[in-house]
């Protein structure tokens, strides 16, 4: 391990505090060193988006703090949920007086940690409700989507819930329109290479080179299947493969696609991949009328790459083209 | 000799933070084979924050517990910040009132755990999880005590059983946590939440026992 | 090597064609399938601006075609110049009958690309001007800074440009802008692993684990020293030891910093590196108005990163600030 | 015996061709030691696109050889588009109406791409480049016929030339191009564009020769 530092327990402390100074005019601390806000939080009248996951995703999750994404974002560990605290908080920084939607991911610490906050601000006369993305198709049948873990998807959950929010919607509609573009949305990553948590110092699992892990998680949890890396465009097909026949998207279907690398892939990489990817979809009759390509969603040096796919309908066509500017995700008004 | 004096005992709290620190690499080892590799770093930093607020002269056991637990709870995160966090509240609970932890109220404070980590976790013996740990230490002892055994004994017997079901996690297939995913090629490893309850269990259990024979 | 790529002779051309399907709102292809357009140039009345470099260093060169930036790009093999040819027909493609900036990097092969080019583009009736960046600090002494390498800096380079031609001046207000822009700019480099071009199948270098090489240049050129990694706040103390003193920045200064990863590197690390900058930014009394931090300019799967520092006048202020909208750099008119 | 039927010698560019695509990896790991590892895989690419546009039956020389440096220009990119570019397209004027390539038009090549090369990278001899092993062979070439010796022979003469030449850069300090940087650190290994085009020039020598005794 070789890598930007000081002390690998504090990563973490280390990489918020640069954040905080490096994009004022977008976030502000808390008093929580766990929780970050938009430089607004909380807006009056407006309903509160939070979210929170464990470091080492970045962008994911406090670079998508911002206009018309999220309010307010908990902190984990690396790889690990943000305590119950840190989202309590988070709820707080983000409420502007209508309730919050806590938007996050299908794990089981996460899912404590958020019981436990949602029931503490409860107690604090908040009201919060939750969606949580269970896009990943490889991690569970289809008849267990409870069992799905949360990916890339949960940008553009993100993205639809803090659009709805933004045009003032109450807390149920931003909730409704959150809900339906998880489900509307399926993932699946495929890992070359693995990566070190700094504090453990070493890969905490291995993939052979010359062999690729179809269906890796965004932490290394184990894929479906090992096999010979492929090339790019066998790649594009088999991770089509899975996650086409899911939802299942059909021809006509109108799509956002988020192709991810998860840290150490060369960018060109994966418009090679998308390069295919935008010949399959024509072929099939689908339209692609929000591309994202780029590193949204990472695991801290990892190499490979994960593709996301939402069924646009007109609302999600609508708020996921909306004006947005975070760190993350910018979408421009045209 | 008949039971600890609770006032005294926070120092059982300092000694499961210095365990924990002691077998971080171990811990972690065991989460990198079929989980993220980062069990022992997380109860580390955790543990470690609680025994910076407990300082050299720790509080009465209850509050040494409610100490670890909170700090769990709000500074950890990860699965493990609720699950041990319930675990030492419940424990901590168990004890309100009293002034002696004898052995009836450790077999509470078991009891206690259990349910603890059952209620936010809800998951079950045999999922491999650190319950699969908890829940037979929990019962060897109060079959010890229900047989006449005296404390220090139902203690040794709570501890051998804690670490057969620890060792009995490594013939499981995940059900919940990050390495249910895994199916049959979960089986194999031990469990690492299992490891480190059965640490924090023998560490408890040695250090009643210490206290017992002063 | 374990990449997604299909034919590794052809992962330009690869990536490039995915490109162009991904950032239709962007950019648009030409007759030349190594230059990529602006989607509305040539505009009418605009000078037009150019870059063109070696491919691998995504978002660099055509991430940065965009609104506000450059308005077509040449696109060469894996560090290597485009053609003589295909910088040509970016000038072509950029111009809008008001001539063409064209700003590149300092080295050798683009250099004699760029002269050819521009000799071909005179006799077709074109007016071209250049700039060419040598922002790279340990790439030469002070006093030969015909030797120095362009490196990160172009970006800032190619925002003030392209933010001045989108501002209506002429081609030599825009080339003055730009040349002030670089000779305001000072970079530097540190190198924590190497890289590997898919078509030599191994990294054509190596920094040994545990080990920092620092004034690597972008194609691996070796630096001025190879040192043990120190922790994050000490590389920073070092980067900006050769930084600083050079143009000297000095207390009172206003800044734009952009911070770079060089392709693997997580980018909690940049941010770990930045918190420590901008407490000596501080501490010298200098002000940081415009950061820029992530993965500006890459080195393919290189580990390592680059420090950019720009001093500011009113008018770099202003076009450094001035809205933009491209792949690789977005500014959003607040 | 007199000279080399230009109409009919544009084979001469298909064996560069194939000169340049078997020795690919050597060249790329020669510039791996001080440069970016990539020369052999940038003359491949050029190389093998002109190798392509020329097909089964290549033109006249000067036309072969214009198709390669116009080639290399255009596609190529890099150093090399321009420096071989230059090099070829002065090879190919110096045949200018000609219709036999004799020693004193191929002494003309020499002497072309030397101007060729220079006038666009401007380096010198001693910087550590392909000047390096192309003034030697040039100069080599031109003593061989000045003191009267036959084609064939002047043409070995000029291959050992290029040969210790390219060989010579191994004790250079790189003053241009990318491995320039290195001061010092570039002694001790070979310039990669000087290999590539003693190959060249080898591969000329023996072409032309193969033809003289046809
Ligand atoms: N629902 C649950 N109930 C009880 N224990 C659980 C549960 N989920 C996970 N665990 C325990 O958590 C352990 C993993 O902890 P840790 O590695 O610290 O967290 P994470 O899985 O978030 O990385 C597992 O070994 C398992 O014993
Ligand atoms: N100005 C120059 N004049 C002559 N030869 C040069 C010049 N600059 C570079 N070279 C040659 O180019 C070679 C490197 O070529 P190559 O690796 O293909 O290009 P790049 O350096 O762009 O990767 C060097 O070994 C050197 O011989
Ligand atoms: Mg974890
Ligand atoms: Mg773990
Ligand atoms: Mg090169
Ligand atoms: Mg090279």
């Amino acid at each position: 391990m070789n890598r930007i530092i000081n002390n690998p327990d504090l990563v973490v402390e280390d990489a918020v505090r640069g954040y905080l100074k490096a994009h004022k005019d977008l976030v502000a601390p808390t008093d929580n060193p766990r929780v970050i806000r938009h430089h607004l939080a909380p807006q009056k009248g407006k309903v509160g988006v939070v979210t929170g996951g464990g470091s080492g995703h970045e962008p994911a999750f406090l670079g998508y703090v911002g206009d018309g994404m999220i309010d307010a974002v908990a902190i984990g560990e690396i790889f690990s949920s943000p305590s119950a605290k840190a989202f309590h908080d988070a709820f707080v920084a983000a409420d502007g007086g209508r309730g919050v939607a806590c938007l996050y991911g299908n794990y089981a610490g996460d899912n404590m940690n958020v019981k436990l906050a949602v029931k503490q601000a409860a107690a604090h006369g908040l009201t919060i409700k939750t969606v949580v993305a269970n896009d990943d198709v490889p991690s569970a049948p289809k008849s267990e989507p409870q069992k799905r873990r949360g990916v890339a998807g949960e940008i553009l959950m993100w993205k639809v819930g803090g659009a709805r929010a933004a045009e003032g919607a109450e807390l149920d509609e931003v909730i409704a329109s959150a809900q339906k573009a998880i489900d509307s949305t399926r993932s699946i990553g495929v890992g070359l290479s693995a990566c070190t948590i700094p504090a453990y110092g070493k890969p905490n699992f291995s993939i052979e080179d010359g062999m690729m892990e179809v269906g890796i998680g965004h932490h290394g949890e184990p894929g479906v299947k090992v096999m010979e890396t492929r090339p790019a465009r066998e790649m594009a097909d088999l991770m089509l493969d899975h996650v086409l026949p899911d939802l299942p998207f059909e021809s006509g279907d109108d799509l956002a696609v988020l192709v991810s690398g998860l840290g150490a892939t060369p960018v060109m990489e994966l418009y090679i991949l998308y390069d295919r990817l935008s010949e399959v979809f024509a072929e099939r009759g689908m339209k692609v009328r929000h591309p994202f390509i780029g590193n949204y969603f990472t695991s801290l040096e990892m190499m490979g790459v994960t593709l996301t796919i939402m069924r646009l309908d007109s609302e999600l066509d609508r708020l996921v083209g909306a004006p947005a500017r975070s760190v993350g995700l910018t979408k421009v008004a045209l | 000799m008949s039971g600890v004096r609770i006032e005294t005992a926070g120092g059982l709290v300092k000694e499961l933070v210095e365990a924990i620190n002691a077998n971080r690499t171990w811990l972690s080892e065991i989460d990198g084979a079929i989980g993220d590799g980062d069990h022992g770093i997380n109860m580390s930093k955790g543990f470690t924050s609680a025994g910076a607020k407990l300082g050299d002269t720790p509080p009465p056991l209850p509050e040494a517990l409610n100490v670890l637990s909170s700090t769990l709870m709000e500074d950890m995160g990860g699965s493990m910040g609720p699950l041990y966090g319930y675990l030492f509240s419940r424990m901590a609970d168990a004890l309100e009132g009293k002034s002696k932890l004898e052995a009836d109220d450790f077999g509470a404070m078991l009891r206690g755990a259990l349910e603890g980590v059952q209620e936010i976790g809800s998951a079950s013996v045999g999922d491999k999880t650190l319950l699969d740990a908890l829940a037979p230490a929990s019962e060897a002892f109060d079959a010890a005590l229900a047989a006449g055994k005296p404390f220090p004994q139902a203690l040794d017997e709570m501890a051998v059983a804690a670490e057969r079901g620890r060792d009995s996690t490594r013939d499981m297939v995940a059900k919940v946590g990050r390495s249910a995913r895994l199916g049959e090629r979960s089986r194999g490893v031990m469990d690492a939440g299992a490891s480190s309850c059965c640490l924090i269990l023998q560490t408890l259990a040695n250090g009643i026992k210490t206290r017992l024979s002063e």
